[in-house]
């Protein structure tokens, strides 16, 4: 597969480590009410779609980006690639 | 007591050699230095570099040589390897100044520089660097960092068939018999 | 025979060896066209039923014609014929036969039919139940399988290699040629993949001419510009075998195959070619019809028969006859009579059909119903009755657009009713693989001509192009038609339909009879299309006949999915260079030159090679160096290279609260010029890596990882910075090969160290008290870093250099040590001081035990959010029965532990009921004399004095062993404070 | 219909004309005691231990493709029970026991052949942990051996002793491991299922379930409304699929695992052999092919293929190991979706709607499993209660902190 990373453009996928579901940006807060019900929730719960899905991608053998990656899981195609500190830097600011 | 001194050396031990018309050396430099951007201090920094070494601070997988033949280039959002090729003024002068914006961790002892040139040389490089090395996407002075035959390595072109390529010191052995191995099979 | 006016002739003639006896051929020839030359008619044994078989076709479809090529560590069992370039000197011979390839003995099977077709095998050699594996299997096993590898390693090298263009063209027929002419005007970069030795695809095997001239001549003009253009690139001798996502695939290029002399260059190179468009020129494959005797050496492919004749002048026999259910039949006839060959029959299954030939005597609506000759055809019989004596039979059964490729992204097939073929389906086009020519579909020279221009031409227009002037070229006027008459009904279970696996008419009946009628249970039961040639000339027969059975079209019975490779490829060649000793690359430490010259003996943690232990003279055994090593460095001083734990330096103005929530304990108030354990946390609780974490500054950290989690450290700690926490102000490099870092250890460290360290640096115990560090230089000037940790209990530095650097310091604490007698010690010595510590290591932190079951619950700070600290709060992590760190000690102290046994309370039976954890680590303590160990037991910390077996029953051995500390030397860490 | 040896010549004497249909082709009744949605290997055995051990014979198998289509379909073929972690040895333990007279009961030969499974060891370490392994292995009743270089020398002489970049230091040897001929297992239980009775409807996907007050009591399906008692799925490689029509979120994720075989050779690799210092297995097939595997590819996917660089990482471990097989060829790539759980062990439990429960999660380990699985989930179906030797694989194990984590990777399906 091919990566288009937003910085450094196409790169072999082989650059980069799979680490599954772009949920895990968001980490619950550690002292809200039932917390350990949510972090169970976003530790193992997994929508898992046959179709269109966001995911985390770290460029390891590159610039250490990690990177959100939205890709369809039935045809590989790969509709968009965001650098997730900033929109996780988005998220935060709302 | 006989004073007791350390002596430096080199990863590759000024290795030399022609394999198939392509010339393979490494790369000596006196320093290498990383320099991190602070959160939200880009334009800062950019400032500094262009005072500290009077050329501005380049684009990502950009880099600049100054009036010193010092080598700078970014690796990323906000990390930038300085390389300074001979014995200067540099850690007395420019690094404190760098300090001033950057964060700056050395890696002098990190990393193992291999200067390829010849005209074959890309037919080489095709053997294990998975990057398109046509001008047009790889362009002069260009630098971008990949793996290379499972090495995590960082390639910069200096001319249309002349590059270097650094990696991680410790597997520099394995680095070069990449190098040589891909030179002997064209 | 060969054609003596054939222009191969006047080529240089190569001696070649086949089943022992000498042969000559012509430079330009396959292995299967010299062997037609030389009449040659058995080349191989069928898979089952051992039958005489010779080559069917002229290409990689190839069925038949498996031999083995070249001996020794050289052999490639299963090798087609067919593919093969002849050169001079090659060794080939037939496989598959017990006794001679003339007198099969396996032969046998041949008269079994009956009793073992498709899937017999399910239904018997079930009793008695023992017999299996004994008897029945083993016999199935060597009667099976196809050629012999030689058990010897690979000698060959081979490469990889990585391509990059806008258009990859697959095939160098007419429409590969007229593609690569037409896109290389655009100045886009082209590169051309050709599978033979020579260009020019199909055309080498037809007469037809180009613009009133030979096609050789054309098609070496068309090549000769493409070569002479800057952004044009061709390969012959190629082969692409996959295609992969986003426009990538895979390439395999012979290098030296079709050579003798096997030089230090690499065999073959497995090329990654990345494109944004695939044009697939790759042509047609004829198929075969099923019936009766279908398979006696002498029946081949008519296209086939066409490309032996008009490329390499060789052909079987003089009486030729043509089976056929298509137009493209007659053209082989035609082609022949050229020749000066006899035509004795074109047998068309059509009846409706006007005879294209009238000089040729042609029998319409009419099969072959039996054929003879068993070690050669001799002689056909036609439905009407009449027999005719033939010495090769031509077969159609019409063409097959070779789109593979298309299929591999599992694009599906389409059929295509008017020409009785599959075609891509929209798959391909969203691919940006776009079929051209005979791939497309399109089988009359004329037609591909104009289609391809058209097809090349509106993509070059689609993508924004400089438009090209489309290309004229004239040739013969030619008509396809094409009938379904691929089976015929009489003799079923001598019809093959899949030659190579000898799956007939009859087996195809039998799955259909016992309920395998999908397509893949057909295959599967079968076998069908699952031979080395993966049914290239027999799936369309076999959906014919299921579809036949089931009485729908084909279209409705579906296809199985083509899958890759393409053709077989070695599996060296995907390993490539990546081979014994270059599997994985090979880190060294900085110390490896002084420690080589010391003799010590290295091993592999992880891709680092690290010194095990040091043997001086007089030492025989492993365990005489490690014991020395551990005494003199308790007794004196010893040096470890520790350079391969994970260096990762931490700056910027929120480091302490980053470390506060990636560690489970808290880092904000750590002093500066002082060090921390820490321990790390996966998300859900478990352990997963610890270390010390020193500060330099306040806004400047180093933290170091385990040896094995360095990269898997860094790689969390910069998800935490950019996913968790990107408002922080942190930057993370590794700087693991940038220091070269020693362990001194042992009372006289300080001493030795003090040696080294400039004036005025003071690192007194009053100044540098345990756990404290600070950056300083050494021998005159030398920037360092001097940390007091202690991973062996003892009085102990880790002192970092640059790496440069590394290699002479080592030097120099041991030379400077002299007078306290340090010692090197390795990697075991540094185990053994561990355990007798007490210190867990990655045998006890393995990703299945918690911060609990280290007895380290007290490192999770509770008053600050970090990784991992709420889910380590589940039950299964508390509780008062969870197995928690201990020592352990043999109770008679003679006696040895073993890591890995298991641990049960006394009087209990070793049964996984009674299983109450196990000893992770052990090691002989030389400073306690006898054998200790760490380990996991229930309820642990409670059960102190206790004794328990260890039991090991691979071993068949159980030791009593006490439960006790795990902390066995120094348990008030007296030493590592003085 | 009986098969046998005498059978065989009988049906050649006649011209094999007597042979009948494995199983039968019915449509579906209105109503079932129990509807298995699944018709892969695991759902066809829990039908038949249904049938047979709990005699419940009102059963109906809906398949959406055609039967076997499931990972019984593309695997790798190998059982054994070299697990480490009690909660499943005794299980997978289980599984070999019924594989060993699985032909002999179903009156099929799916060609259990037990040439034991070798797993290669490079480091004192790996040398500790499979000591661990083979003493929990003797523990509940398995066999196992710890073999040293000279031993593997004897029996493997092939594996690269002298050039390895990873030395060869011993390895752990379940003799009684092997493989089985796969496709065969999924006919053997349908025709023994059907022969007592259950309804195996192909072509019938299960589009919905029917629920009312938190209970299941039938599925929609292609094919129209079947109603039933109860309702057990068993579909690994489509759980999230399935069980996300009604809402459920699984700690599961999809990925693709891929397999491949070379070119038939005679018989050069005795029983199954895996490298420890890489990802690679193999074994031989009966028809001469070496079937081996690696890692899978390591990104969600239901694609069912693959990509090249774990081709390329599959290919490496095998040179590695046993350089002499670098001439053989590689044949046929292909992938299956695999049902990767989060901590790399199976699910056999209910569902917190009442009546419907789920069978998956078996990562790549599922062929194994079959039988143990089907014998297990009946079970589970039949009495409502777990079966003693999988009453650990519960889907509250994730809340209550008791995973089953035999890598120990943690919550990263890919890396199991």
């Amino acid at each position: 597969m091919l990566i288009d990373h937003p910085l450094l453009g196409l790169r072999d996928s082989s650059e980069f480590i799979y680490v599954g579901d772009a949920k895990l940006l968001n980490r619950p807060n550690w002292n809200s009410k039932n917390s350990k019900t949510k972090f169970i929730d976003y530790g193992y719960l997994r929508k898992n779609p046959a179709g269109v899905h966001k995911e985390l991608w770290y460029h390891e053998q590159g610039d250490r980006s990690w990177l959100v990656v939205t890709r369809n899981t039935v045809t590989h195609e790969i509709l968009k690639v965001e650098l997730a500190r900033y929109l996780k830097r988005k998220a935060n600011a709302k | 007591m006989a004073k007791l001194v350390l002596k430096r050396e080199k990863p590759l031990n000024g290795y030399s050699k022609v394999i198939n018309k392509i010339k393979i050396a490494e790369y000596k430099f006196d320093s290498l230095i990383s320099l991190a951007i602070p959160l939200k201090r880009e334009r800062k920094c950019k400032i500094n570099f262009k005072n500290s070494l009077g050329e501005p601070m380049p684009n990502i997988e950009n880099s600049i040589i100054n009036k010193s033949g010092i080598l700078g280039f970014r690796i990323g959002l906000d990390l930038l390897f300085i390389c300074n090729p001979s014995h200067s003024s540099f850690a007395k002068k420019t690094v404190p100044l760098l300090k001033q914006a950057f964060y700056i961790t050395d890696q002098t002892g990190g990393w193992c520089g291999v200067k390829v040139d010849g005209d074959r040389v890309i037919e080489m490089l095709e053997r294990i660097c998975p990057l398109n090395l046509s001008l047009k996407s790889f362009a002069l002075g260009d630098v971008k960092r990949t793996i290379m035959d499972q090495l995590n390595m960082i390639i910069f072109r200096e001319t249309e068939k002349k590059f270097i390529l650094f990696s991680p010191s410790s597997s520099s052995g394995s680095f070069l018999k990449s190098i040589e191995t891909s030179s002997r099979n064209i | 025979m060969r054609n003596s006016s054939h222009p191969i002739t006047n080529k240089q003639k190569v001696s070649f060896t086949f089943n022992g006896k000498k042969y000559f051929g012509y430079k330009g020839d396959t292995l299967a066209s010299a062997l037609i030359a030389n009449n040659v008619k058995i080349v191989g044994r069928s898979f089952k039923y051992h039958r005489p078989r010779g080559i069917f076709s002229a290409g990689s479809e190839e069925p038949n014609a498996l031999v083995a090529l070249g001996d020794g560590p050289y052999k490639e069992p299963n090798t087609k014929a067919t593919n093969v370039e002849l050169f001079d000197g090659l060794k080939g011979s037939s496989q598959n036969f017990l006794g001679s390839i003339d007198f099969d003995l396996m032969a046998i099977n041949d008269l079994l039919k009956n009793f073992i077709g498709a899937g017999f095998y399910y239904k018997t050699f079930m009793w008695p139940r023992r017999f299996w594996e004994k008897l029945y299997e083993p016999i199935i096993r060597r009667a099976a399988g196809l050629g012999k590898l030689s058990l010897k390693a690979d000698p060959s090298q081979y490469d990889k290699g990585y391509l990059h263009c806008d258009f990859l063209i697959i095939g160098s027929g007419i429409s590969g040629l007229m593609s690569a002419l037409l896109l290389a005007e655009t100045g886009s970069e082209v590169l051309i993949v050709e599978e033979d030795f020579i260009f020019g695809g199909r055309l080498n095997s037809e007469r037809l001419g180009i613009n009133g001239k030979q096609s050789s001549i054309w098609i070496s003009r068309a090549v000769k510009k493409l070569k002479s253009l800057k952004n044009v690139r061709i390969l012959n001798r190629t082969t692409v075998f996959a295609a992969f996502d986003h426009g990538i695939f895979a390439a395999i290029e012979k290098k030296t195959d079709h050579i003798l002399e096997k030089n230090s260059k690499p065999r073959q190179i497995n090329w990654k070619i990345y494109t944004k468009h695939c044009i697939l020129a790759s042509g047609a494959i004829e198929r075969s019809i099923a019936f009766p005797q279908n398979d006696r050496p002498g029946i081949m492919l008519a296209g086939s028969v066409r490309t032996y004749a008009n490329r390499f002048g060789a052909h079987y026999g003089q009486k030729i006859a043509i089976y056929t259910n298509n137009d493209d039949g007659w053209k082989t006839a035609d082609d022949l009579k050229n020749m000066g060959l006899e035509i004795k029959a074109v047998i068309d299954t059509r009846k409706e059909i006007e005879a294209p030939s009238s000089s040729i005597s042609s029998y319409l609506g009419q099969t072959i119903t039996k054929t003879y000759g068993r070690k050669g055809i001799k002689a056909i019989k036609l439905s009407s009755g009449l027999k005719l004596n033939v010495d090769c039979l031509a077969v159609s059964g019409g063409w097959s657009s070779n789109i593979h490729l298309t299929c591999h992204k599992r694009g599906k097939p389409v059929w295509d009713n008017i020409y009785k073929n599959f075609l891509s389906g929209d798959n391909a086009q969203k691919d940006n693989i776009i079929p051209v020519g005979a791939a497309r579909g399109i089988f009359e020279i004329q037609n591909i001509i104009s289609d391809t221009n058209r097809v090349i031409l509106s993509l070059i227009k689609t993508i924004g192009l400089s438009m090209p002037d489309r290309i004229t070229l004239i040739s013969s006027k030619e008509q396809y038609s094409c009938s379904l008459d691929l089976v015929s009904s009489s003799n079923p279970s001598n019809s093959f339909i899949d030659l190579q696996n000898d799956v007939t008419q009859k087996d195809i009946e039998l799955s259909f009879k016992e309920g395998f009628k999908s397509v893949e249970h057909l295959k599967r039961y079968s076998t069908l299309g699952m031979a080395t040639d993966q049914g290239k000339t027999s799936n369309i027969l076999g959906l014919a006949s299921m579809a036949k059975l089931k009485g729908m079209n084909i279209s409705e019975v579906g296809t199985t999915i083509f899958r890759p490779p393409y053709v077989p490829v070695a599996i060296s060649a995907f390993a490539a260079r990546s081979r014994g000793k270059d599997f994985r690359p090979t880190r060294l430490t900085p110390s490896h030159n002084v420690a080589s010259k010391r003799n010590a003996v290295f091993v592999e943690t992880g891709n680092w090679l690290r010194a095990q232990w040091f043997p001086e003279k007089g030492e025989t055994f492993w365990r005489q160096s490690v014991d020395r090593e551990v005494i003199q460095t308790r007794n004196s001083v010893g040096i470890c290279d520790v350079t391969t734990l994970g260096k990762i330096d931490i700056q910027g103005k929120d480091c302490s609260e980053f470390l506060n929530f990636v560690y489970t304990n808290a880092f904000a108030k750590l002093p500066i010029n002082r060090v921390r354990y820490g321990l790390m946390l996966r998300e859900d609780g478990v352990a997963y890596d610890d270390g010390t974490t020193a500060r330099l500054g306040e806004n400047h950290f180093i933290m170091t990882t385990t040896t094995a989690n360095a990269a898997l450290v860094l790689r969390n700690l910069e998800f935490v910075r950019q996913c968790l926490l990107p408002n922080l102000d942190v930057h993370l490099i590794s700087t693991t090969d940038s220091w070269a870092q020693y362990a001194v250890a042992g009372p006289n460290s300080r001493r030795l160290l003090q040696k080294i360290v400039d004036k005025p640096k003071d690192i007194t115990n009053q100044n540098f008290p345990f756990m404290a560090c600070c950056e300083l230089t050494i021998c005159g000037g030398i920037m360092a870093r001097l940390f007091r940790i202690s991973f062996s209990g003892e009085l102990a530095y880790e002192i970092a250099v640059p790496t440069q650097y590394g290699n002479s310091l080592f030097d120099a604490l041991l030379s400077e040590g002299e007078e306290f007698n340090a010692v090197p010690y390795g990697t075991e010595a540094l185990g053994v001081m561990r355990i007798e510590k007490g210190h867990v290591a990655g045998n006890e932190i393995n990703g299945q035990t918690s911060a609990q079951n280290l007895g380290l619950s007290r490192m999770i700070s509770k008053k600050a959010d970090s990784i991992g600290n709420i889910l380590s709060e589940r039950e299964g992590f508390n509780g008062s029965n969870i197995a928690t760190l201990s020592g352990f000690k043999p109770v008679q102290h003679s006696q040895k532990l073993e890591a890995g046994s298991h641990l049960i309370s006394l009087g209990k039976t070793p049964t996984m009921e009674n299983d109450e954890g196990w000893l992770s680590s052990v090691a002989f303590s030389p400073t306690l004399g006898h054998y200790i160990g760490l380990g996991f037991i229930e309820s642990g910390h409670t059960r102190v004095g206790e004794k328990v077996y260890a039991v090991n029953l691979l071993q068949n051995k159980t030791t009593e062993v006490e439960i006790v500390s795990p902390h066995f030397v120094d348990p008030e860490g007296i030493k590592q404070r003085g | 219909m009986k098969y046998s040896g005498i059978k065989v010549l009988w049906e050649g004497l006649r011209g094999n004309m007597g042979w009948k249909p494995l199983w039968r082709n019915p449509d579906p009744k209105k109503s079932y005691d129990i509807i298995i949605v699944g018709g892969g290997g695991h759902g066809l055995a829990t039908a038949y231990y249904l049938a047979e051990e709990f005699k419940i014979t009102n059963i109906a198998v809906v398949e959406k493709g055609w039967l076997g289509s499931g990972n019984i379909g593309r695997n790798t073929t190998i059982i054994r029970s070299n697990y480490l972690l009690p909660q499943n040895q005794p299980f997978y333990e289980f599984s070999l026991k019924l594989w060993e007279n699985l032909e002999q009961e179903l009156n099929y030969n799916s060609m259990v052949s037990q040439r034991g499974v070798l797993n290669i060891f490079h480091s004192d370490s790996q040398r500790d942990a499979f000591v661990r392994r083979g003493n929990a292995m003797l523990m509940s009743g398995a066999d196992a051996s710890l073999l040293g270089v000279n031993d593997l020398k004897k029996m493997v002489p092939f594996l690269d002793f002298q050039n390895s970049r990873f030395p060869i230091k011993g390895g752990l040897w379940q003799p009684r491991g092997g493989t089985v001929r796969h496709d065969a297992v999924a006919w053997g239980y349908a025709k023994e299922a059907d022969s007592r009775g259950v309804d195996i409807i192909e072509n019938c996907e299960a589009t919905n379930f029917l629920v009312k007050n938190g209970r299941c009591y039938g599925v929609e399906t292609t094919k129209g409304v079947i109603k039933s008692k109860k309702v057990g799925v068993c579909v690994a490689g489509s759980s999230s699929q399935v069980m996300g029509k009604i809402g459920i979120n699984l700690p599961i994720e999809s990925h693709v695992l891929q397999a491949f075989v070379s070119e038939g050779l005679k018989p050069v690799i005795p029983g199954v052999i895996t490298f420890g210092a890489g990802h690679f297995y193999v074994s031989q097939s009966n028809k001469g092919g070496l079937v081996f595997g690696g890692d899978i590819d390591g990104y969600n996917s239901y694609a069912q293929r693959g990509n090249l660089p774990v081709i390329e990482d599959v290919c490496e471990g095998g040179v590695a190991l046993m350089p002499m097989i670098g001439r053989a060829r590689l044949l046929r790539a292909w992938g299956g979706v695999m049902d990767m759980s989060m901590d790399g062990s199976p699910i056999i439990d209910k569902t917190n709607i009442k009546n419907l429960y789920f069978n998956g999660g078996w990562c790549y380990g599922g062929f194994k499993a079959t039988p143990a699985s089907g014998f297990c989930y009946a079970h589970l179906l039949a009495t409502g209660t777990s079966h003693n030797d999988a009453k650990d694989f519960l889907f509250n194990r994730f809340e209550k902190g008791r995973l089953i984590d035999e890598k120990g990777q943690g919550n990263q399906p890919n890396l199991h």
